[in-house]
């Protein structure tokens, strides 16, 4: 997976080609519906964000999303999305992350990961490992639960 | 007999300037607004009066009854002593504004009418008053205990000071070509249409450019700039106390323009009124009409003023002081020596 | 000497453009360090969103930029409609394109005005109030409302646009130039306007683009990246236009961009009224997505964004197949925008900081969602 | 008259009290503008009236300021005590003040102390109204016969101006 082929790729190519250059790391990449969704190892999301950054041109990370599964173990997935401003490539980067576990963060790589994380964490209450500033972003100081849980109230009895 | 009569005149002429004072403030804000407002696309005032001409009192009644909020944390002596530190400077320099006539022409009860208080250090007297309106506003920024007014305060004082040097400056070419501190002696000197604006250019550009700094006016309002330090140092004030700082910056504005057209337009001059060189008196055509030249000269200064607020960004603190010493002081003192070597045989 | 001195600007404060915390730390006037607080006016939308069906949200994507209504709906129609997997036909798209365009001539015009008001200068934002509401009255006359306007919809919009509608669009744009004209010369070549500007809130390529900066401030910074073109959706691939970029990203390019994406707009104005087909504007089966019936989403995700005035928005949607979404993801240009601020306000003077933040031209309801 | 030098005198007397009473540095900044202004006032009732203008622009106009600028930026609000002399100064603030008071008290005494009859010699309010004004004869003699001395202050003042310059030049590498 080299920058110069990026530009007779398509999203799906490009997951796939880092698939095959990380076997270990990335367990899956499919497409769903239109976009190229790849599922990595919790443990290897900041090498694999590195090395889409560095050697291949993925180098705009604009939105770092919390989704919370219930029923599901590992519990949360945290999504990242990249693109390459040169060509119109997207990825969809998955990582599962059971609950009381955290994810390394990549705000040493993406600075924009910064707010991104923050609110991540006050949505859905997954810390990000190596953040410097890992509070809630959103909602105050104090504020008790992760409103984008599943499993948070939306309704409660008045008192 | 005579006592009494020269306390009732000095009471009269007190009450007269008050009057006029307040009256000035007052329409002057009314002008404005109708003023921007035209510039604007808008109507302005309308809604109190004819053309909304009452609404300068509605406001003046509304400031006075309103509740007069003081900060918590304040320092109440000088919280209760900036608006009238910044009001006084104001009102006691429109004591030397000649409105209009000579000295010897025309008076009333042996007094000239026309002006308040015809002192022969007119000029320096306008300074010393002008230098003390930075007061107000660093009591009022100091006293409030609120950041954003110790910053507008901070900033007045820099500026008060930085920019007195020019405006003193550039005054002082007019100064050797008179030779007198006397303000009618240098509207006399102007003649009819010998104007100093003409002779004296850069001092001109640089006078104006310091009064508007001085009185704090867009773009130089750095001290009360709204979008960054919300209010500046009467952030805290409220009702008359906030309205004397408003007072007392429309009378100087007002001072400071008539200033103007006494060092450079010619003070009461103009058309229909003209001094005869041969006799050395004064012909006046129509009695009076010397105050409307006055009156219309220093509202054109007035009416620039606002021309510039309508269309100009605030200039930055940093660029507002480097503009101040690098430009205006040396241009300011390259006039004093062209006027020095223009003028050799006068000196 | 130098003492440090905290300073809040804001959540009340005249240039935080909303309930925007910055807070200072000055030395002088000279800001040192800065943190800032967001989340004021946060009303969980996305929380909301996974509670009403996917009609209904359109509703609440009028709430997040209150500026941009329109291109939030056709944003988020559009999403939808990518998920479903239904096209809609040429006038429709022709219709979005040209509306979406009048919507950043508002969004660029009120920027304008706003951006000289925090600069102190007060006329500028008389005008482009005056000539936005010219545009503001054409999009009552379609939606009847004149700030949310919920006017698109899954599948198609509300209603037909009358002709009306399409001729009081040409006699405005063929003014637009001259209105933009106007406003450039109380600002574009004012020398305290470009003392005020030039060198100030600097970013850099690489900051621009590892912050994420999107929109006329990524572009701003010499990166040539715009949706409309990068990806073309709707009908941008049929336009001739250019991308406005910069080459310094200080805040003065920030202002000549939007300047100049207000002419380009102008052009793709033209030529959508000249190309308009005529035709069906709703989808064919478009009886089926009409309010109040909910209609189901088939399973799966999507993340689709469009250029809105602001900068890149995109909706990131995953579906579980049911009536409502089962999580939705807004990444919103201000938030991403301001999320950069702290960097570009260093050692800047505190009038420098209003510029910056009015440069970024922020919607508070945007950012905190 | 009489009443109104006595209004000054004693405002001024009061105020310059207050300069060193006053915990608050801002309040004794104040007072010492009033001081400078019933000094101001004095001067108008001896028809010196350029001396108190110049007064009242130099020292309350522009120093005074700059002190309050000063303080404002050290912030300071109130002090706790009133600082404390230091010993070893106190014989010689004794003996300074003690050589200052023998000075007036023998500069009153040899000018036959009286309202209305305080300029003598060459400069009376009679002659300096001859030549025009205050400012006039003021000028006259500056520039005539104290010219040399006159122009050596302008001098020495603009070596302190360069170095204060300096000073601050460097401290401003240093950092």
């Amino acid at each position: 997976m080299k920058k110069e082929n990026l530009k007779n790729m398509n999203d799906i190519g490009a997951a796939e080609a880092l698939k095959k250059h990380f076997p270990s790391a990335v367990e899956s990449a499919e497409l769903v519906n239109h976009e190229a969704v790849v599922y990595v190892r919790k443990d290897d999301i900041k090498k694999v964000l590195a090395y889409l950054k560095e050697k291949v041109g993925f180098e705009y990370l604009f939105s770092i999303t919390g989704v919370d599964y219930p029923d599901r173990t590992p519990r949360f997935d945290i999504v990242y999305h990249l693109k390459t401003l040169e060509h119109p490539l997207q990825l969809t980067i998955k990582v599962k992350v059971e609950e009381g576990t955290d994810v390394d963060s990549v705000y040493d790589i993406f600075k924009s990961a910064n707010w991104c994380e923050r609110e991540a964490y006050d949505m859905v209450g997954v810390p990000f490992k190596g953040h410097p500033n890992m509070t809630r972003l959103f909602m105050w100081e104090g504020f008790e639960g992760y409103p984008l849980r599943k499993d948070f109230p939306l309704y409660t009895e008045d008192k | 007999m005579e006592v009494i009569l020269g306390i009732a005149i000095i009471l009269i002429k007190i009450l007269t300037i008050f009057g006029v004072t307040m009256f000035i403030a007052g329409w002057t804000t009314w002008v404005e607004r109708k003023i921007i407002g035209d510039m604007q696309f808008r109507v302005g005032v309308e809604r109190t009066g004819p053309y909304g001409l009452m609404q300068p009192m509605a406001d003046g009644l509304k400031l006075f009854f309103k509740e007069s909020i003081v900060p918590d944390g304040c320092d109440r002596v000088t919280y209760e002593l900036a608006p009238v530190l910044a009001l006084v400077p104001a009102i006691m320099s429109i004591a030397i504004v000649p409105f209009a006539g000579s000295a010897d022409s025309f008076k009333i009860f042996g007094q000239t009418p026309f002006i308040a208080a015809n002192i022969n250090i007119g000029i320096l007297f306008l300074f010393a008053w002008s230098s003390l309106s930075p007061y107000g506003m660093i009591f009022a920024g100091w006293s409030s205990n609120n950041k954003y007014s110790l910053l507008g305060a901070l900033r007045s004082a820099a500026l008060v000071i930085s920019y007195e040097i020019p405006f003193g400056f550039s005054i002082i070419g007019i100064l050797m070509i008179v030779g007198s501190l006397n303000l009618i002696d240098i509207v006399n000197a102007q003649g009819s249409y010998h104007w100093f604006i003409y002779r004296q250019p850069v001092a001109a550009l640089v006078f104006f450019i310091s009064i508007v700094a001085e009185t704090n006016r867009p773009p130089f309002d750095l001290s009360e700039a709204e979008s960054e330090l919300v209010a500046g140092y009467f952030t805290e004030y409220a009702g008359m106390r906030f309205s004397l700082f408003f007072l007392g910056e429309y009378i100087m504005l007002f001072v400071i323009s008539s200033m103007f057209t006494v060092f450079f337009l010619g003070g009461w001059h103009g058309p229909f009124i003209s001094y005869d060189v041969v006799n050395n008196t004064w012909v006046q055509a129509i009695p009076g009409i010397g105050i409307l030249w006055f009156v219309i000269k220093s509202y054109f200064i007035v009416f620039v003023y606002m021309w510039l607020r309508a269309s100009l960004p605030r200039i930055r603190y940093d660029q507002m002081m480097s503009f101040c010493w690098k430009v205006l002081l040396p241009l300011s003192i390259l006039n004093i020596f062209t006027t020095a070597l223009l003028n050799l045989d006068k000196l | 000497m130098p003492r440090k001195m905290t300073i809040n600007m804001g959540p009340q404060h005249p240039s935080t453009h909303g309930v925007l915390r910055v807070i200072l730390e000055l030395e002088g006037e000279n800001v040192v360090g800065s943190d800032m607080e967001v989340g004021l006016l946060h009303r969980g939308i996305e929380k909301l969103a996974e509670s009403m069906t996917y009609q209904q949200i359109v509703t609440l994507t009028d709430r997040l930029d209150y500026v941009t209504s329109m291109t939030n709906n056709i944003t988020y129609v559009m999403a939808v409609e990518k998920l479903l997997g239904i096209e809609i036909p040429p006038r429709g798209e022709y219709i979005r394109t040209l509306i979406a365009e009048m919507q950043r001539v508002v969004n660029h015009m009120m920027f304008v005005g706003i951006y000289a008001m925090d600069l102190g200068a007060i006329t500028p934002v008389f005008q482009t109030f005056r000539d936005r509401e010219i545009i503001l009255d054409l999009f009552e006359m379609i939606s009847g409302a004149r700030l949310t306007y919920s006017f698109f919809r899954v599948g198609g919009m509300r209603e037909e646009i009358p002709q009306e509608f399409f001729d009081k669009t040409k006699d405005f744009n063929d003014k637009l130039l001259g209105m933009i004209a106007e406003y450039e010369t109380l600002l574009t070549r004012n020398r305290i306007f470009r003392a005020r500007n030039i060198g100030v809130g600097v970013v850099s390529k690489e900051y621009a683009i590892n912050c994420g900066l999107t929109g006329p401030v990524l572009r701003a910074s010499g990166v040539p990246y715009d949706l409309r073109k990068a990806k073309p959706y709707l009908m941008y691939d049929k336009m001739d236009f250019e991308i406005a970029v910069g080459d310094n990203g200080d805040c003065y390019d920030r202002y000549l961009v939007r300047i100049k994406e207000l002419k380009e707009s102008q052009k793709i104005i033209a030529q959508c009224l000249e190309q308009m087909p005529s035709g069906a504007s709703n989808c064919e089966d478009y009886k089926k997505y009409k309010i109040p019936k909910p209609f189901k989403v088939p399973a799966g995700e999507v993340y689709f964004s469009t250029e809105c005035p602001k900068g890149e928005l995109g909706f990131y949607i995953i579906s579980d197949g049911t009536k409502s979404p089962y999580r939705i993801k807004i990444n919103s240009p201000s938030y991403i925008n301001t999320a950069a601020l702290s960097g570009m306000i260093e050692g800047a003077l505190i009038a420098d900081v209003v510029a910056t933040i009015a440069s970024l031209d922020i919607v508070l309801g945007e950012l905190d969602k | 008259m009489d009443f109104v030098f006595y209004l000054f005198g004693i405002t001024g007397l009061v105020s310059a009290v207050g300069v060193v009473a006053f915990r608050n540095p801002i309040h004794s900044a104040l007072a010492l503008v009033a001081a400078l202004f019933s000094t101001a006032g004095i001067y108008i009732l001896l028809d010196a009236e350029f001396l108190a203008v110049l007064e009242v622009i130099i020292y309350a106009g522009a120093i005074m300021v700059l002190f309050l600028f000063v303080l404002m930026c050290l912030n300071i609000r109130e002090l706790k005590a009133l600082p404390q002399f230091n010993k070893k100064i106190r014989p010689f603030a004794i003996g300074i003040t003690a050589i200052f008071l023998v000075d007036m008290v023998y500069l009153i005494t040899k000018s036959q102390f009286g309202v209305g009859e305080l300029a003598t010699g060459k400069y009376t309010s009679e002659q300096v109204a001859a030549i025009g004004s205050n400012a006039k004869a003021l000028g006259q003699v500056l520039y005539t016969r104290y010219l040399l001395p006159f122009e050596a202050i302008s001098l020495l003042l603009l070596v302190a101006m360069i170095g204060a310059i300096l000073l601050m030049k460097e401290g401003l590498g240093r950092k």
